[in-house]
């Protein structure tokens, strides 16, 4: 749901997490899911979505290094936990590797999709170094990119495992 | 080669020449006037297109050209 | 949109059990909410208290125990099992079958009990694996423990045998024997999708490689996960062949009770468990012959 | 040696970092001061007269700010046929009647998204329900009820196309098949949902943020049902989260917000809910089609007749042109002695149906191209050669429709011939599907009755040598800023990063019709190399005049470097040539302009791409499950302009066109669609995804900029067809119902057992 309004009898609470490294301190009603609070709290608006059913992976962030879609869990459940979102992937200016090799690859389109696909190759790239074909597949098969048909994604992936792209 | 069939009611020549052409023109036309002509001949026009749509061949087409050709 | 609800977060089991009792009649459990999230915003479930358990790390543990064998503790999530070498050494079939849970991003947040204690576990991946692996499941409440095996556990449609102050808070997996195969397939059409129907099953053979013990379950045909009990008792003792799989497939078809939906049709369904139960027995008649 | 120095070369698209950041903007990030949050009230009933709308208690919820109904707008039947009044038949928000379940009947505005959904509950409307029909055949009966006055038996358009003497080819043929075949509908499930935020403002001025594929439709369209001028709204689309043809018409979101917006005095933002994305935006047209071949024993092409009716659904929509194109590439890429189409679009009460990606061509590719698989299985030739000697060739003409310039199919064949020999002998669950396809190359259709050149475009040259290149196409993410930034430094002599692409913004752009038709690259590319030829000329007049060469000599600019093309190594810096010239044109900034409209270019398109393609698919024949496991696309688009983009349109084209094959699939009961999520609809995932690779055909178009031709939209044509016949070769089964559901195969291939059995 969209608008933080000062709505709702329900009584908001302090929630304390941390996003790209920095620390929130925000009041939120307990049942906001962690994409309102990236998108609408905090004003983070690279994190897409694009479904009500948790399908379609456009909201996927980290969370201490994993994968997950912020709209499958609730703001309050990542107290005092670190999430990365697709603006923490660049470091002063400089673009990490799998977002070069999207750039190389040409793996996104509208690039709607293309935020939380990132964030499920990064930490794709972060469980397994050399991930195989059928792994890379199965790192982005929770994204549904309606654009590219995924091959060129599973090149830039498999582009960064490579070695090809640098760190800054 | 015979004069080229003119539509009964635009006059438009019928683009082939033949009468079952300008039959074609009158459905793919279908507007109030050439709908009206259609049904003064005791024809009902959208009987007429849904046989055309649902039937193989061309036998609307057919009955509306014989009388065309009469009235030419 | 979901609606309005007291957060309650317990800092322990006990805890948890005591906010249970408190509110049982009022209050529903989240751990990784992979499931629950979706009903909640679709208004279907309206909840006055939500019971976070997500972070009771006391239950978040996998242990191997020479009599009982794999203790699995509910909030451990499904990365976690997929991931775990003990898992891996003691009951791989589980390994693969969590494998074909969702997608990694669900995995990584969702939990083993959440997912079984879900209403349609039935049309799950784990709930037909674990019962045709003979799995149990502890349920704890402030009036004591008890422990069922899990294919007690369902009752019914989006029902189960839980008691509104009770808690999921342990999955059990009795040691593989030797001379047992187990396996599990889902029919799908995209990835890891859900299963259309899904026959996971165990096969037990004896050292003249005659079937001495048989489970076959059914997921996503009917409204409970279905033992095919008929087809079981087709393989007891009979020695493994082309004939006695079409025997098992026909009798597993009929013991189920699928729906049609937009997905596939009744007799579809069936047709797909015959197949399936055929397969499965075949494939887990070969892995127990060479696990002997 | 690429004979140019930007077009065809590794180039990121010009929008990537933004994209790859999340930086990039989009409609559904877009927050203004003050803005309000809309949810639109939809019809749950497919047919009902409104009888009341009360709306007091929802006013009464603290929070809600305002709400419209059907009596707070003009009640303008809009539709983006605007040249033909009749078919402008929908309001959008209803006045009186519903024809689809999910029809929006009132719109609410409150301080956030949740207040706007409680107020929907709080909404009283009374309906009278009216009988309801669902299917052409059973809306073209004398006792179905009427949906639109005026409208006979339902029918809303019909098309015909007939060239030489059909019934003479017919009777030359010595072999005559005909077919049923029924093609689904689908849904465009574009990752942005429809989504829209307007703002009306004192000044009588509207400025509209919106997911478009055509900006200046969005203006046109708007001005006509809000009253207001177009040149007061102001339609905005920096960034667009896909459209694949359904985002060019009036949606409710747009038309919703925007009335809020004027009523209340504050910004509005709209987004759909997948669901209502599903339920309430247009889908691809559901066709039946019954198609009689005739040929003869050799395989030569005689005569073809077909007579198609379509699910028009409740309005028009861009349908009347999906009914058209069907049946015009329903002849494609082939020869037809005598060639009849009859196509009828019937309105039913389900949700409307539009263009979608392929515009038509799809379903006509299942059906004509299974068919003459078919038909060479039946008479024993090869059905590649058999296409081979009825295919267009350069210079063709279809008889009063098309002349064909370029045609690479030929060349197609060869390639797709080959690659099957080289795969050899397949495993006996596994078998290869081909299907021929060619496609448009922008439509010369103004149906929208626009005053403008169909594509326009300014560029401008600044002192340091960086270059504005002002467009009104629409880059939806098929690459148009980059394809024609392309073109721009291309024609300029000067590099891509040179280039700053302004689009997206009605206020700033100029007008051009938008991203559909597969038109952007031929048309606007023109408009773009005209204007920067016009800017480099300008340029070059100060070159010339102090370059004191013989005048024989011809100067260009190539990478930057101004030079005589006789003696490339004499030249200076092209940064030094515009300071220059703004010097000597008492620092004016050199403009460039640059338009294109067809003109005596046929009655579809002034060029057409052609392809064949073949897809390797494994089937369990006990369960019937289809796996795509290979394939290949032989392609014609003329000169390639960004081989990047190329390679991502034919890749993204096949996961589209495999779905509609084989997965994407619409049920509706009573009107109601039965699977509105990503749950219960399948897209394919990247799991389920084949090698894609592409073998481009060198051709050279001469209408097209620098010889290029459409390369996005036409790749969604063959696939179907190519799986249905992957399944016909591997079980010799014919399937004549898309999309190809496992249920379906196993069902074809037990009646064709017990029909053997007989």
């Amino acid at each position: 749901m969209q608008g933080e309004g000062g709505f709702g009898e329900m009584e908001k609470q302090l929630l304390k997490l941390k996003v790209n490294g920095q620390e929130y301190e925000l009041y939120i009603n307990p049942k906001t899911l962690l994409v309102e609070v990236i998108r609408d709290h905090i004003g983070l608006t690279g994190t897409k979505r694009g479904c009500e059913t948790v399908s379609c992976g456009a909201c996927t962030v980290m969370v201490d290094d994993m994968a997950v879609k912020s709209c499958a869990v609730l703001a309050v459940q990542v107290e005092g936990r670190h999430v990365t979102t697709v603006e923490g992937l660049e470091k002063n200016g400089k673009l990490a590797p799998i977002q070069k090799a999207f750039l190389d690859q040409g793996a996104y389109q509208c690039g709607f999709c293309t935020p939380g696909m990132l964030m499920s190759c990064e930490a794709l790239l972060k469980e397994t170094k050399t991930p195989t074909k059928e792994e890379v597949r199965e790192g982005i098969e929770g994204n549904i990119c309606r654009c590219t048909g995924y091959n060129s994604i599973v090149r830039a992936v498999e582009a960064v495992a490579k070695g090809n792209y640098r760190e800054g | 080669m015979s004069e080229p069939v003119k539509c009964p009611v635009c006059g438009k020549k019928a683009k082939m020449g033949t009468a079952i052409d300008c039959a074609r023109h009158m459905f793919g036309t279908g507007d109030k006037p050439h709908r009206e002509w259609i049904e003064a001949q005791g024809l009902s026009f959208i009987d007429l297109m849904i046989e055309q749509a649902t039937t193989p061949g061309n036998r609307s087409y057919v009955v509306l050209a014989e009388i065309i050709e009469k009235v030419q | 949109m979901i609606h309005d609800f007291t957060y309650l977060k317990p800092g322990s089991l006990q805890e948890a059990l005591v906010m249970l009792a408190e509110h049982k009649d009022d209050c529903k459990i989240i751990c990784g909410g992979q499931s629950l999230l979706i009903v909640m915003r679709q208004g279907m479930l309206v909840t006055d208290y939500l019971i976070d358990i997500k972070g009771l790390n006391e239950l978040s543990y996998i242990i191997y125990d020479k009599k009982e064998g794999l203790k699995i503790g509910a909030t451990t999530t499904h990365r976690i099992i997929e991931k775990s070498e003990l898992v891996k050494d003691k009951c791989p079939i589980l390994v693969e079958v969590e494998k074909k849970v969702a997608s990694i991003q669900i995995r990584n947040w969702g939990s083993i009990a959440g997912n079984l204690a879900h209403g349609d576990a039935q049309a799950g991946d784990l709930a037909p694996s674990l019962i045709a692996l003979g799995g149990k499941v502890k349920l704890a409440s402030s009036r004591g423990d008890r422990v069922m095996p899990l294919e007690e556990f369902y009752t019914g449609f989006f029902e189960n045998a839980m008691k509104n102050d009770e808690l999921m808070v342990e999955v059990q997996v009795p040691p593989i024997r030797p001379r047992v195969g187990s396996v599990y397939t889902k029919f799908n059409l995209i990835g890891n999708d859900q299963g259309i129907v899904g026959v996971a099953t165990t096969i037990e053979v004896g050292h003249d490689s005659t079937c001495k013990d048989a489970r076959i379950v059914l997921g996503n045909s009917g409204v409970t996960p279905i033992r095919a009990k008929n087809a079981e008792r087709v393989l007891m003792g009979k020695k493994l062949g082309d004939q006695l799989l079409a025997e098992a497939g026909e009798a597993a078809a009929s013991e189920a009770d699928p729906v049609s939906d937009i997905h596939a049709s009744e007799e579809y369904r069936r047709h797909l468990v015959r197949v399936l139960t055929e397969r499965m027995v075949g494939q887990a008649w070969e892995k127990a012959i060479c696990a002997g | 040696m690429n004979k140019y120095s930007v077009i065809n070369t590794h180039v990121h698209n010009v929008d990537g970092i933004a994209k790859v950041t999340g930086r990039a903007i989009y409609t559904f990030d877009v927050k203004l001061p003050g803005m309000l949050y809309g949810k639109i009230l939809r019809s749950p009933h497919p047919h009902a007269k409104i009888l009341n709308i009360d709306y007091s208690k929802a006013l009464e919820l603290p929070g809600v700010i305002g709400v419209v109904t059907g009596k707070d707008t003009l009640g303008v039947k809009q539709g983006i046929w605007r040249r033909y009044q009749d078919l402008c038949d929908e309001q959008i928000l209803t006045v009186d009647k519903v024809r689809y379940i999910g029809e929006p009947v009132a719109a609410v505005a409150a301080l956030t998204e949740e207040l706007a959904e409680k107020a929907l509950d709080l909404i009283d409307v009374q309906y009278e329900v009216l009988p309801a029909v669902y299917e052409p055949l059973d809306a073209i009966k004398k006792e179905a009820p009427e949906l639109h006055a005026g409208f006979e038996r339902n029918i809303n358009v019909t098309r015909h196309i007939e060239w030489g003497d059909v019934e003479g080819a017919f009777e030359e043929a010595e072999y005559i098949r005909e077919d049923w075949f029924k093609c689904g509908g689908q849904a465009h499930m574009c990752m942005e949902t429809r989504a829209a935020v307007s703002s009306y403002t004192p000044d009588g001025k509207l400025t509209v943020y919106h997911s478009s594929q055509s900006p200046y439709y969005m203006q046109g369209l708007l001005a006509g049902v809000l009253g207001l001028k177009e040149g007061n709204i102001r339609v905005i689309s920096h960034y667009v989260g896909g459209g694949f043809g359904g985002k060019f018409e009036l949606d409710a979101a747009l038309f919703c917000s925007a009335v809020l917006s004027m009523k209340l005095h504050r910004p509005v933002k709209i987004v759909f809910t997948r669901e209502e994305d599903f339920i309430a935006t247009k889908r691809r047209t559901p066709m039946s089609y019954y198609v009689r071949t005739g040929v003869k024993k050799d395989g030569t092409f005689c005569a073809r007749e077909a007579k198609v009716f379509t699910n028009g659904g409740a309005y028009t929509g861009m349908g009347a042109t999906a009914l058209y194109l069907t049946g015009f590439f329903h002849s494609f890429p082939y020869r037809w002695k005598g060639y009849r189409y009859d196509g009828y679009r019937v309105y039913t009460n389900t949700l409307p149906s539009t263009s979608m990606r392929g515009f038509g061509a799809p379903q006509a590719m299942f059906c004509s191209e299974q068919q003459i698989e078919w038909i060479a299985a039946d008479l024993g030739l090869d059905p590649i050669e058999m296409r081979r000697k009825n295919a267009h060739y350069p210079g063709y003409v279809v008889p009063d429709q098309a002349t064909i310039a370029s045609c690479g199919i030929d060349q197609c064949f060869d390639v797709v011939q080959k690659w099957i020999k080289e795969k050899g002998k397949l495993p006996e669950n596994r078998a290869i599907g081909v299907s021929a396809a060619g496609f448009m190359s922008g439509g010369i259709f103004n149906w929208f009755d626009t005053p403008y050149s169909f594509s326009s475009a300014v560029v401008t040259i600044n002192y340091d040598g960086t270059v504005e290149l002002y467009v009104g196409a629409q880059d939806i993410g098929q690459g148009s800023n980059t394809t024609l930034a392309i073109i721009c430094a291309e024609a300029l002599g000067v590099r891509v990063e040179d280039i700053k692409v302004h689009s997206g913004d009605t206020e700033h752009c100029p007008a051009d019709l938008g991203a559909w038709g597969s038109r952007q690259t031929l048309m606007a590319g023109n408009a773009v190399k005209m204007a920067a030829e016009d800017a480099k000329k300008q340029l070059l007049e100060v070159a010339y005049a102090q370059s004191g060469f013989n005048i024989i000599y011809d100067l260009d600019i190539k990478n930057r470097w101004v030079h005589a093309i006789a003696r490339p190594e004499r030249g200076y810096d092209y940064g030094d040539l515009v300071k220059k010239a703004i010097r000597g044109k008492d620092g004016q900034r050199i403009i460039g302009r640059g338009y294109y409209t067809p003109h005596r270019k046929g009655m579809i398109s002034p060029a057409y791409s052609y392809m064949m393609q073949a897809v390797e698919v494994e089937i369990d024949k006990e369960t019937g499950k289809i796996k795509l496991v290979d394939s290949l696309t032989a392609h014609d688009c003329g000169q390639p302009i960004n081989r990047l983009g190329l390679i991502g349109q034919l890749e993204g084209a096949f996961s589209m066109a495999a779905g509609y094959g084989y997965l994407e699939y619409m049920p509706y009961e009573d009107g109601k669609l039965m699977n509105p999520n990503l749950v219960d609809y399948k897209v394919m995932r990247a799991t389920d995804m084949p090698a894609v690779p592409v073998a481009e055909i060198d051709t050279y178009e001469p209408e097209g900029p620098y010889g290029a031709k459409e390369a996005g939209e036409g790749l969604t044509n063959p696939t179907a067809a190519a799986i249905g016949n992957a399944i016909f070769h591997a079980l010799g089964v014919q399937i004549k119902e898309c999309p190809i559901r496992p249920e379906m195969v196993v069902n074809a291939l037990r009646e064709k057992e017990e029909r053997e059995r007989k």
